[in-house]
Formats: structure tokens, sequence, C-alpha cells
């Protein structure tokens, strides 16, 4: 039986709600149940965003994660209000690049991703967020890279392919960076 | 050196959580600048209305009432009517005065209940995502238009401050304008002109001020600007409507016509 | 149908409308339901429907009560403080016994509250809701799947019945993304049966009047009686429910919509612990499975109630089991309860049962008495009904946090 | 010299200021702030006549003058 919480959080902006989305579809394209909840409201006004992404072989009861397996943390605010979520012997994935604070867990696995730098060199930082999901699928095998790559399309209908490929060199290279 | 401008006493010192380019913030200054030049702001109330700026309760150092959606000319009444020596001030977007509270608004105009209404077009919804409001131009895309708006499926825009120039009960009618510093200026000078007409006992009086919402327009702050002097000036001139001297005055910047 | 296809609650609901043949909405922004006004707006008139954005709730229902006049499906979706502005309106159109769906997508208050998820609107649901003596459909979705496959049972009852019918989300339901099958064929307005009571052209047949009002004397009472049949009728044949591992289980949960996900989740980590816990989902709020609820005593030894409201419905469970059984309540109002926090209610709950197994268990099996004379044993059980009643409603005050 | 001081916790980025300034003093820094935004500055020596109007036009009284 898989189940996999993940808790993805960060800046207004940086993409955080779609990347969650992306990771929903990704895993129903490979049969799996799934589910995704934002943040919603006020509190994403100017602030952090942030939402809640399950992959199971089960059903799926609360959407809510509230012990993630795993967290993604792309900004410096999210490491202090998520670090303590996560599960014993769960994974904390960090934007090394804008993250400067160093985790305290020692009861945890940690990957530290430099996500915009890594954008950065495949062309915009605006896919800093691609890197982090890369990352993700490289750590933990929940999903894989390509199931990622084909749920691109469905999720960013209006992507031009150039913009899809670049997205998909960011998983691969994301990918890389956490093993 | 000598420090030019401080934070008013009728504002809390505290951060603004409004959007980058939100034009609450500068309305807010505005009117905390005022309780504490016309020294009114222990005796004012005011009232924080449902939208984007619910959360002037929190940031206008004075008492204050947060109501239902667009009730906030009929909470008035009730507070200055109880306490006539308080100042009472209404703050409220297009959607909670123009749309549901329209009622409200029309009804304590002509009343001329002696309160001062503070009303901010931006011409979208904003807390709820962008949705047409009543004062949404033919043409603009929301949420809830998406295509942009039509005559046919949405009718048409409604000027506050022309509708209202129709009462004999309103006062004191003026639409003001914050997209540049020298507009910002006689924004305020409205504003202050409101408060000093309840001061005198003159009866209703209604500032509009035309804001920009960069997040729900879907433009950065700077191409807000633009919007303002481009698309809704030619709708909604700037100018006094109203005073408690004459009757309706004209439009004086930005007419269509 | 077919394809599972990765949508938000809300745009499932308005999308299940538009499939059961919904071609007329009209609403006003409220969060956390924009997404359904949203979707009307660019949907409706694709299918030659009718989208609106009303100046107030107070107009969005009443045109709501114009349209559904004419007999078309009409819909209209708020949030808590919204339904209440309509509430007048859906009391009219109970009163005028005309069938429309409305969807209320749950927020905190009471007041203007928050915009989180909760569950406080649960008496004003199932009460009816506005002025005078009336009930509405109520049925509580899950899951995103129920969110759009739920709108055509809702337009079906309400146009059998001839009332309201309502779905009562939350937050959650309405903001969250699952895979969504519809399973059921779309639905063709124009073949759905002509109603012998809409308004429009009346040429070759008698006038028609839509009114909630009789001033005649007698004659209000006379439609409020007929109207109380159909309820009873209702309650026998339209309820609807979910139960999970009930057989065999020491303890149930009792809860719908969300906090029903959440218990789901609890009750996995207890049952992997050994712990018998089964789940009782009413998925009809009204007409409530009060039958099946009762059943539970003298199987299950303890109902635990989780909601995200103070207590409203746990008062509906009470009195379905009608002190048979001992029922607990765990309640977050305007709070989202975590599965760990409801997984430690239920392991408190499962401790209580251990500890006095004559108190909480249906009386009669525990305390059996030599047989005697029929009158004698009647009186027996009855006395330790009430001692056991007793004792429940001690436990329900402390067990009644926040 | 008159000066405006830009206080980085209030400053959302907007660049609003930008326009207000009658002698484009003012630029937006390259790095971003604790908050995440790019804040404004006073970009050139000898340039601010310390008039106020960025302050008018500031929606979080991030700028303080002096002259």
């Amino acid at each position: 039986m898989m189940y996999q919480g993940i808790r993805i959080s960060g800046f207004g902006g940086q993409g955080v709600i779609s990347a969650g989305i992306l990771l929903a579809q990704a895993g129903l394209l490979e049969g799996k149940n799934v589910s995704w909840f934002p943040a919603y409201g006020a509190e994403m006004r100017g602030g952090t965003a942030n939402c809640s992404v399950v992959i199971a072989s089960d059903e799926v009861s609360s959407p809510v994660v509230s012990r993630p397996d795993t967290v993604i943390v792309m900004n410096e605010p999210s490491l202090a209000k998520f670090e303590p979520l996560v599960k014993p012997g769960g994974l904390l994935i960090i934007n090394s690049s804008l993250v400067k604070s160093q985790p305290t867990r020692k009861d945890i696995r940690v990957v530290a991703v430099a996500c915009n730098k890594i954008a950065e060199e495949v062309g915009t930082t605006k896919i800093a967020n691609m890197v982090a999901l890369g990352a993700f699928a490289g750590a933990t095998g929940a999903v894989s890279v390509d199931g990622i790559a084909k749920a691109l399309p469905k999720v960013f209908k209006r992507a031009k392919p150039e913009m899809l490929q670049m997205n998909v060199t960011a998983l691969k290279m994301g990918a890389a960076a956490a093993k | 050196m000598q420090q030019v401008n401080k934070w008013p006493s009728g504002l809390v010192n505290k951060p603004l959580r409004y959007c980058p380019g939100c034009g609450h913030g500068i309305v807010h200054r505005i009117v905390g600048e005022c309780l504490e030049e016309l020294g009114i702001r222990e005796r004012t109330v005011g009232i924080a209305p449902v939208g984007c700026s619910v959360f002037a309760d929190e940031y206008f150092n004075c008492d204050m009432i947060q109501g239902p959606h667009g009730r906030g000319p009929a909470i008035a009444t009730g507070i200055k009517r109880s306490k006539p020596e308080c100042i009472v001030f209404s703050y409220q977007g297009d959607g909670d005065l123009a749309s549901i509270g329209m009622a409200e608004t029309v009804h304590s105009a002509a009343r001329s209940e002696n309160i001062t209404v503070i009303f901010i077009n931006n011409a979208i919804y904003g807390m709820t995502g962008g949705q047409m409001a009543p004062t949404t131009l033919i043409g603009q895309q929301a949420s809830t238009c998406p295509r942009g708006r039509t005559v046919q499926a949405n009718g048409y825009p409604i000027r506050v401050c022309e509708l209202l120039a129709q009462l004999e009960g309103a006062r004191y009618l003026e639409r003001t304008s914050t997209h540049t510093a020298a507009h910002v200026i006689k924004a305020k000078k409205a504003i202050r002109q409101a408060f000093q007409n309840q001061i005198d006992g003159k009866g209703f009086s209604l500032v509009e001020v035309l804001s920009i919402c960069p997040t729900n327009w879907g433009l950065t702050p700077l191409q807000s600007l633009k919007f303002v002097t481009e698309k809704m000036m030619p709708m909604y001139p700037l100018g006094v409507f109203r005073t408690p001297d004459a009757a309706a005055g004209a439009a004086t910047e930005g007419g269509a016509a | 149908m077919g394809e599972k296809i990765l949508m938000k609650g809300n745009e499932a609901l308005a999308e299940g409308a538009i499939r059961a043949g919904c071609r007329f909405f009209s609403g006003y922004p409220i969060t956390p339901q924009n997404e359904v006004p949203e979707y009307m707006s660019w949907r409706l008139p694709d299918e030659g429907g009718t989208f609106i954005q009303a100046e107030s709730e107070v107009a969005a229902i009443n045109m709501i009560y114009g349209a559904a006049a004419t007999g078309i499906r009409a819909m209209t979706s708020s949030s808590s403080p919204g339904i209440s502005l309509k509430q007048e309106g859906i009391s009219y159109c109970a009163g005028a016994d005309l069938p429309f769906f409305y969807a209320n997508v749950v927020r905190g208050g009471p007041g203007l509250g928050n915009i989180a998820a909760a569950q406080g609107d649960y008496n004003q649901s199932v009460r009816g809701g506005g002025h005078g003596d009336y009930r509405v459909i109520v049925m509580a979705p899950n899951s995103v799947d129920e969110m759009g496959n739920f709108p055509k049972l809702c337009f079906e009852l309400a146009e059998k019945y001839r009332m309201p019918a309502m779905v009562l989300a939350d937050g959650i339901l309405g903001q969250m993304m699952e895979p969504i099958e519809f399973k059921f064929e779309r639905v063709d307005p124009a073949k759905l049966p002509a109603k012998d009571w809409a308004l429009g052209n009346s040429a070759g047949r008698a006038k028609r009047v839509v009114k909630s009002y009789d001033l005649r004397e007698g004659e209000l009472e006379k439609i409020n009686l007929r109207r109380m049949a159909a309820y009873r009728k209702i309650e026998q044949d339209e309820v609807r429910f979910e139960a999970k591992n009930c057989e065999g289980a020491d303890l149930v949960v009792v809860a719908y919509g969300t906090s029903s996900r959440i218990a789901a989740g609890a009750i996995k980590l207890a049952r992997d612990k050994g712990l018998k816990v089964g789940l009782f989902r009413p998925i009809t709020l009204w007409p409530f499975p009060k039958k099946q609820l009762a059943g539970l005593a003298g199987k299950a030894k303890k109902l635990l109630v989780v909601e995200m409201s103070m207590g409203q419905f746990v008062d509906d469970v009470r009195l379905a089991v009608n002190g048979a059984i001992a029922v607990d309540l765990y309640a977050r109002p305007a709070g989202i309860p975590s599965a760990e926090e409801v997984m430690a209610e239920i392991e408190k709950a499962c401790q209580g049962i251990k500890a006095a197994p004559a108190a909480t268990a249906a009386a009669p099996k525990q305390r059996g008495r030599p047989k005697g004379s029929k009158n004698k044993k009647t009186k027996a059980k009855r006395t330790v009904r009430k001692r056991a009643a007793r004792k429940q409603a001690k436990r329900g005050r402390k067990g009644g946090r926040r | 010299m008159p000066e405006i001081k830009v206080d980085e916790k209030l400053c959302k980025g907007c660049e609003l200021c930008t326009t207000a300034c009658p002698k484009q003093c003012i630029a937006m820094s390259d790095q971003f702030s604790v908050t995440g935004y790019y804040p404004a500055k006073l970009a050139k020596q000898d340039c601010c006549t310390g008039c106020g109007l960025c302050a008018q036009i500031c929606p979080d009284l991030a700028i303080t003058v002096f002259k």
C-alpha cells in the first residue's frame, strides 16, 4: 500500500499551487488516487501560499495533510512553518536558493536543491517549482519524472511547446540534483 | 534636516495587508490624516464593509464596527442618531456600496443623514477574486464576465455620484482619483471637506475615489495607472457633483462628452 | 461518462448541474464558492442558458423564484452569510411548492465569520432555514465526485416532491481537486416532461398562479398538512447513507461531509491498532437516517460524533438513538480537525467502553433478569434505560469540548 | 541634502513612487527583501528635493521624507 501526503509552500507567485495540481494530475495519470487542496483566500494576498497533495494506492481520506510525508519548502518563512509537521522519517525538500536557515530536525531526511539557480540555468526562475517537483520525483519515486511530464499539457493547456520542453528539462535537472 | 511626513495618529502603526499598489492604502492614510488634523479621532466611529477593506477595522485608529455586506450607511444611521456628537464614516467598495448596498446608499442620502461615506471605486470585486462589479466598464474582463462586460448580458455600469446627485438630501458629492500624487492631494481635500460638512451638520457627504486593483485587473501597478486615465475617467469624470451651498455642479476633468 | 478528470469541487458542482439540465443560474460573489458562478458565467451561455450576477443574494434568490416558476431547472449557490440572505426567498419557494436546486459551501460563522471550511449551518439547513413550517432536501457530499453527481439527484428529488433541494458542502469540498467521473447521461432540458403548474403561455388552458399565501380560513393548514404528508413519505423513501465496517464494531464514528473524510482517515489509523471502529455517514441530512442509526444500538457499544460545529448534528444523532446507546461528541466549531486528533478521540472513547461496559452497552442485554411478569420486566428495562440516559447526558456534556 | 528613507518591511515594490518623483530619483532594488518584494530606493545622489510626492502616492506608508 502506497501513501504520500505532501505539503508545498512558498511565496504567492512561486507556482506552489500549480505545482501541486501537476503532482495530483501526474498521480491520476499513473492510476493512483489523488487529492489537492489549497490554502485559499485572504491569507493568499501578498503572503505565502501552500497546498496539500495526496497520492495513494488506497482511497484518499482527509485531503488536508496535517502530518506530511514530504514537505517542499520554496521560501524562508515556509521552513519555520512546515518543518515541524514532517512525519518522523519523512522528507524535507528545501529550495536552497532562497532558504538560508538550516533545518533543525534530525529525525527526517533533508534534500537541499538550489531550485532558482537551476531554473535560471534552464532559462527562467519561473520554473523553480518544476525543479522542486523533479527533486520530489527523484527522491521519492512516488511519481516519475515522465509521469509529471505527461501531466504538463493537461494542466498548462495553453503553454507553448518550447515552454513545456523547458519544464521537462527543469524536472530532469531537479531529479538529478536530488539523487 | 527635518522629517516632512509621519505616520498619522488616525492610523494604527502596522503594515497594511493589501496587495502591492492597491489604492486602499492611500485612502486609508488620507482618512487617518483627516482624523488627526480635524482633531476628531477620539469621537469618530468608522464602519468597515465586506470586501478587501473589511480589514479597515484593524487600521483606522478610532472606534470601528464591521457590518454585513452593503449595510454600512444603515449602521452609520443607527450610530449617528444615537450619538449625534460622534463623527461617523462608512468606508465602502463598489460592490458593497453600489450593488448589494445600493438601497442603503440611496436612502441614507435621501434622509440626508449627517454622515460621511468614503466610496472606493476600482470597477471590480477584489476580495472574492475579480468578479464583475456594478462599476465594471463595458468590455472590461472579470471572472464572471470572462469575455468582457456586455450591455446585453450585464447592463450598464452605474455612476454613483451622478445617480445620487438627483437626491436633494445628498449635500456633498465629489469624485476624485489617486492615480497621480496631485490627484491624491485633491482627494484628500475632498475627504477633509466631507468630514468638515459633518462637523458643521450639513448632512450626507460622499466622496468617490477612483482606485487601482492591479491584482484583479491583471495589470502591473504602473499599467493600472494608465487604465484609470484611459478607461475609467472617460466613464467616471472627476469633479464636484453637489455642494451644500449649490445644487449640482459639473464635472471638471476627464468626461467623455 | 467514462473518463476521470481532475476538478475542483465547486466546478464539479457547476458542471454537474449543467449536465443535469440546469439552464438558469443567478448568484452573488462570496468566498469559498466563487468558482460556481465563475464557471457558470462562461459555460451556461454556451449551453443556451442564462447566467446573471445579481446585485445581491436577495435579488439572486428572487430571480430563482421567478425562473423556477416557469419550470426551468434553476440553481443558485452561496456561502453561509449569503445563504442567510436567501432564506426569505427559499421560504417563498417552499411555500409556493417550487422545485429548484441550491448549494451552500459553508464557511466559518456566525456573522461574517471566516472563509475556512465549517459545518455551522447544519441546523439552518435541516430545519428548513427560513421562516415558517417547511423542509428542504439536504444532500451532504464528501468528495468532489459526489459534488458533481448530486446536483442531478437534487433536481430530480426537487421536481418529484415540488420543493427546494440543496447540497450542503463546505470550503474544503468546494476548493479541493479530486478525480471525478460523471455517472449519468446528460439531461436534455427539452426532453424533460412539461410541468402542469409552470407559468408562461396560458393559451388554451386555465390561468395558473404561483403564490405562498392563502388567507382563507383553514386553507393554509390544509396545504401544510399535504406538505407534511409529502415530508413523511420522503423520510420513508429517500434516506441515503453509507455504513463502513459497522458490523462487529465496538465504536461507530458518525460524521458527514468533510468530517467524515477526516474521520475515515482516523478510523484507518485506529483499525491498524486493532480497534474495532466503523463509520456511519448520513448522505441525506434531511431526511435523516434515523432508523439506520437506531439500528446500531445493541450492536455497537458507543457512537462518537465528529462535527465542525458546536454540537448541532449530534442532536439529531441523539434523537435518532433515543438514549439506547451512548453518544460522545468531538466538536470543532469553525476548526478543521486532523485525522490524528480524531484518532486520539477514538482511543479515548474506546477506553471508556472497556472501563465501563455495563453503562455503555445496550442495557437489557447486560442486565438480563430472570423472567417474571411482563409488566415487571418492562418496568426494569425502563429504569435501566433512564439511568443510562442520565449517565449519557452527563458524558455528553463532558465530551462536548470547546 | 533632502532625502527619502524606504522602510523595506513595508514596501511591496509596486513602483508607484517612481512615477510620482518629478526628478526620477527613485528606482527599484534588484535584491528582494525579507518579505519577497523588490523595494524602492533613492537611486541618485543629490537628486531628491524633498517634495514628498512619492510619499503621497505610496499605498504602504513606506516612505519617510527628510528636508
